[in-house]
């Protein structure tokens, strides 16, 4: 089975004892230890270093925390259920909130880090900036409105 | 004693003084808004009254609705936690005007202590050393004057202010004019009050915070410092007692200060005296006064051996505060982590979700002061405190070793938070040192970014989709909980 | 100090170590027999080595497999926690003599203190008051002689003895002989050695003990009393600091005596000197000495701030112990209470089974030391203690409120448990005043039994089958985790 | 739906906003305000009392903790699924052991309260009795076994 996480490929295959993950060419060698479906924790031995792995799952969103520290990884191929389609080119709220300002157009031609909108949340202020010179293709909220966590606002074309 | 208390607040606070009053054997009265209909200090209290819609002007602002419920629930107090309501004084001045006990200072004792400038001349009365400067001031001509006899950097400040706005610092007298326009601009806009205060600027100070305690009767005593220099955006993210900074004599100082500063608006329940202290000269200064309890009061508890919350409670409902100065000494070291769900590589914007996994660390010396569990939903309507990790230890380097293993065993999936980061901001030789200013997070970690995933993250992520699946392992090895249970089989009662 | 530290222990005591260990940056090495392959000391540790069979003798009770374990894994030292091994001379002489530390006192220490004529002979040698007695008699003749100097009733016990093994009480002389030889069979049965003392029987006592601390260079405090009297078949299962019965007075007397004990068999590393206490007389006489770290160490911590565990670790690694007696101060009182899995009303019969549930209380001022999680299975094989919930609060009226607040949410499902029972002792009136001898409970709880099912459970019962099915909640109010989670859905590798 | 719980038996039927349950004629009316699956916790509304409880299941035995107080009760009808069998007229062990000693064979009369077998368990010497006169009419273990929970140690007959 291959995974795509971020940007590197996972290959595991069952093996006599465990599975065999590879990546880059390399072989490691996987051994399940002990499996706490509690607490969604694996104990594994990679390689033969003990690995203790805590990992939570939502749609391609991984987050895996080995030895207290946390990585947040993203399935971009192999998951099938349900991965949120991500828009291309669009400006999404980084959380939920409220738009506070809408300084763009349709059609308007704006400079990287220019910004186009400001949404308030958490009573703090969010700026929405250009990622880049370009044109804005739609806008898709108004001041005053509500918007969700990874709703698009603001739709670019280059 | 009470029979009921509403706490008029939500999170770990409520849970936190929930808790004091189950050990009183209180009854509690939680209040929530939409958002948190199923938030666990709803849970947790005896009984829950909801108050409206998310927005905390609809809820947990909403002076009329809290002393509706509290009339309602026939509630004989109200706790205000701190935030929100806490600080405000008409909300003291209405909850006691109900019949209903304010479970804080007198609302007099608030008022005087919120305005910035009065607050500044009434300590100046009382001897409470102030930063040098001027209040009161009007016209340009007066601030350039004021700002050469202080002399540059100065602090320009909303006296009606808090939380950093409008607030300005001040170089050269060339910025001077700038900067009082775009101070007043933000005083006028944030407090409905475009009053400055003019202050000599503190560049490397420390933030030294005195606890006060005191009754009805007069009796008032500090219970010893905490020390939280280590702030991002103004705000307190470590806090410890004691200060690694403070000599006997100098702790002796400033908590008599505190004491003075208090009596001298005849305070009564829980107090803080924030002062900024200059450790290349060990002058400090009265900045103002918290008239409730810190998010930090954790720290002073675990020293100091007392329980904060509960006595609010005792003194408020009439108690006399029955111990003096010497019956109290600060013992070991305690230190305070505010876990928040919010991203510090990217300007520690707010993060919220639904929490996936949330796993608390324990062990001996170790406090979790929490307001969430696993499933919870993190929102933006609140302030984004998960939970406070506090621990303690004999000494300030055990206590940390401590505070690093429990860091270590926290585990939040969902959001993101500043677990990593304070890993990050423990581990520095300055922290070990001691030597951490206000502004100190800002210089250090401006650039801290979360590690790399390593391969050891990348086959786990990949193994879970194998192994976790469905609630059963496919690996002969397992701790499955109950495989026999008949909850498994679905066994629907409508069929 | 140590590189790598093995705990040849199990359950809470295993964990609480490996805290010590992980906070002192050292590494941690768990044994395990057959029924511990997957228990939680085994998952905490660094790294796991397996002795053997589930009985003790195969794996904890056996010396040189625990030896073999520490040299394989290239451990620097061996922790004994208590019971099984940890006051074996022999297991003591021997890790030494394979070049592993022994974090304990030395095995002489620990011979001399193992003999209970031995040790109460140098005792009264070395000016420690003994209850009223005679060791080394032989003949009928000489213990009836005994018998009626000290005056009945008196007390016949094993001189090699502990836990209650070949202990006769004895009223009137016409019982004495009987008991003689019923104390004589079951202490050779026990310990092959049939050697007897006679001493006057104190019927009403409490049972104070001092825990004492030293190093190797002849520094060795004490750190106060712990009050021991709530025991059910010679078994503590309350302990508190302070005792509500000692005055200042009294308190420095036996820590003194205590300190007396200690020295005269050149002790160091922790142990805790047992003395029986007679509130009529306030008289007190040295009881026996246990060579190690105690279940009931935490309640020490908690009043005098100490990390007992650290402390044996950085002792045994050949560190000063810095302190001096008046470090040390109690503050505030705490309680310990041991949640075992037996069933109090068919004589405290141990259970076993799979904890369907297990939610350990939190909260300012409650510890939990323990040793088990959700879904782990309690065996037979080992001693049924679960786990240690320990409170801290400014006084003892206010430690028992949060005692009962805790237990309330401490829920144990799948093996039957102390709680309840625990409950009923904690509210009982001779308990809040603090009159409570080593018999109270037999005398006082004999007839206890759990509540009868109130219709509330009842209805809970009948209701979960419908409601919380499957992992799905048949209603529309839920507060399910992860609707969306691809885990729920079958996944199968292999497919 | 019927269950019955020890010697109880409950009736439930689902409401407008809940269940009635119906014990011994009585009514009562139950809504559910909050489910837990996490921690199988409930909190309900019974008769407009608020009741917060922790329920269990193992085969036909539910543990309910209310308000800090566990109980254990067995379900003796309804409980469709794998209930343990009781033995009738057979004596069981309480908990895991060893056999220690086995003082009766087939065929002997024995009295109320007579010692007809010893474990040992946790260090502990279990007594295992008659509880009524009778004879023994098999022993199905002996001396030194190792049993199992709830296995039957002698059958008796009147």
């Amino acid at each position: 089975m291959k995974t795509t996480l971020n940007t590197q490929t996972i290959e595991l295959n069952p093996s006599a004892d465990g599975y065999i993950a590879t990546l880059d060419d390399k072989n490691l060698f996987i051994k399940v230890i002990r499996l706490d479906l509690q607490n969604n924790k694996m104990e594994l031995l990679i390689d033969n270093k003990r690995v203790i792995a805590h990992v939570s799952s939502d749609l391609a969103k991984r987050w895996v925390t080995i030895n207290g520290e946390t990585i947040l990884l993203t399935k971009t191929s192999g998951a099938k259920q349900g991965v949120r389609h991500d828009h291309a080119g669009g400006l999404t709220a980084p959380m939920p909130g409220q738009v506070r300002s809408v300084n763009v157009k349709e059609g308007d031609e704006v400079k990287k880090g220019q910004t186009l909108l400001t949404m308030e949340a958490m009573k703090m202020e969010i700026k929405i900036q250009a990622l880049m010179d370009g044109k804005v293709k739609s806008v898709f909220v108004s001041q005053g409105d509500t918007v969700e966590r990874e709703q698009i606002l603001i739709e670019m074309e280059n | 004693m009470f029979n009921k208390v509403l706490i008029a607040n939500r999170g770990e606070i409520a849970i936190r003084i929930m808790r004091a009053c189950k050990e009183l054997g209180i009854k509690t009265v939680a209040v929530y808004s939409d958002a948190d209909k199923n938030s666990q200090h709803v849970q947790f209290a005896d009984e829950a009254f909801y108050l409206g819609d998310s927005a905390p002007k609809e809820s947990y602002l909403n002076i009329d609705k809290l002393i509706d419920a509290a009339i309602q629930t026939q509630a004989d107090a109200i706790h205000p936690g701190y935030g929100f309501l806490s600080e405000n004084a008409s909300f003291a001045g209405k909850v006691e005007s109900a019949n209903v006990t304010f479970i804080g200072p007198s609302a007099d004792s608030i008022r005087a202590m919120g305005d910035k400038a009065e607050s500044k001349i009434l300590m100046k009365k009382a001897g409470v050393p102030t930063v040098p400067g001027f209040e009161g001031l009007e016209s340009e001509k007066d601030f350039v004057k004021a700002a050469k006899e202080i002399g540059y950097p100065v602090l320009v400040k909303a006296a009606a202010g808090g939380g950093g706005k409008g607030m300005r610092v001040v170089n050269e007298e060339s910025e001077l004019s700038e900067a009082i326009q775009a101070a007043k601009r933000e005083a006028l806009n944030s407090f409905g009050d475009e009053r400055l205060l003019i202050e000599k600027y503190i560049a490397d100070g420390h933030h030294i915070e005195i606890q006060v305690f005191g009754d009805k009767f007069g009796n008032l005593i500090h219970l010893f410092e905490r020390e939280c220099s280590v702030q991002r955006r103004h705000q307190k993210i470590i806090e410890e007692s004691p200060s690694p900074l403070l000599t006997p004599e100098l702790r002796n100082q400033i908590g008599e200060a505190a004491v003075k500063a208090a009596k001298a608006v005849n305070y009564f329940n829980a107090g803080t005296i924030e002062f900024i202290f200059d450790p290349k000269t060990s002058e400090y200064y009265f900045l103002e006064m918290n008239t409730r309890l810190q998010v930090e009061h954790p720290v002073t508890e675990l020293v100091t051996g007392i329980d904060l919350a509960q006595w609010q409670i005792r003194i408020a409902s009439g108690e006399k505060f029955p111990f003096k100065q010497n019956d109290f000494m600060q013992r070991g070291h305690a230190i305070e982590c505010r876990i928040y769900a919010e991203d510090p590589s990217n300007g520690f914007l707010p993060s919220t979700g639904k929490l996936l996994q949330f796993i608390e660390p324990h062990g001996p010396g170790i406090r979790v002061d929490s307001g969430f569990a696993k499933g919870d939903e993190v929102t933006h309507f609140y302030d984004p405190l998960l939970a406070k990790l506090i621990v303690y230890a004999e000494n300030r380097e055990s206590a940390i070793h401590k505070m690093q293993n429990a860091l270590k065993d926290f585990i939040v999936h969902g959001v993101v938070t500043n677990i990593d980061y304070m890993q990050a901001v423990l581990s520095h030789e300055d922290f070990a040192n001691g030597k951490v200013t206000t502004r100190w997070i800002e210089k250090e970690f401006n650039e801290w970014k979360p590690a790399k995933p390593e391969i050891e993250s990348l086959i786990s992520a990949a193994l879970a989709d194998v192994v976790l699946v469905g609630g059963k392992p496919q690996s002969a090895v397992s701790n499955e909980t109950d495989p026999f249970s008949p909850w498994k089989k679905i066994n629907s009662f409508r069929n």
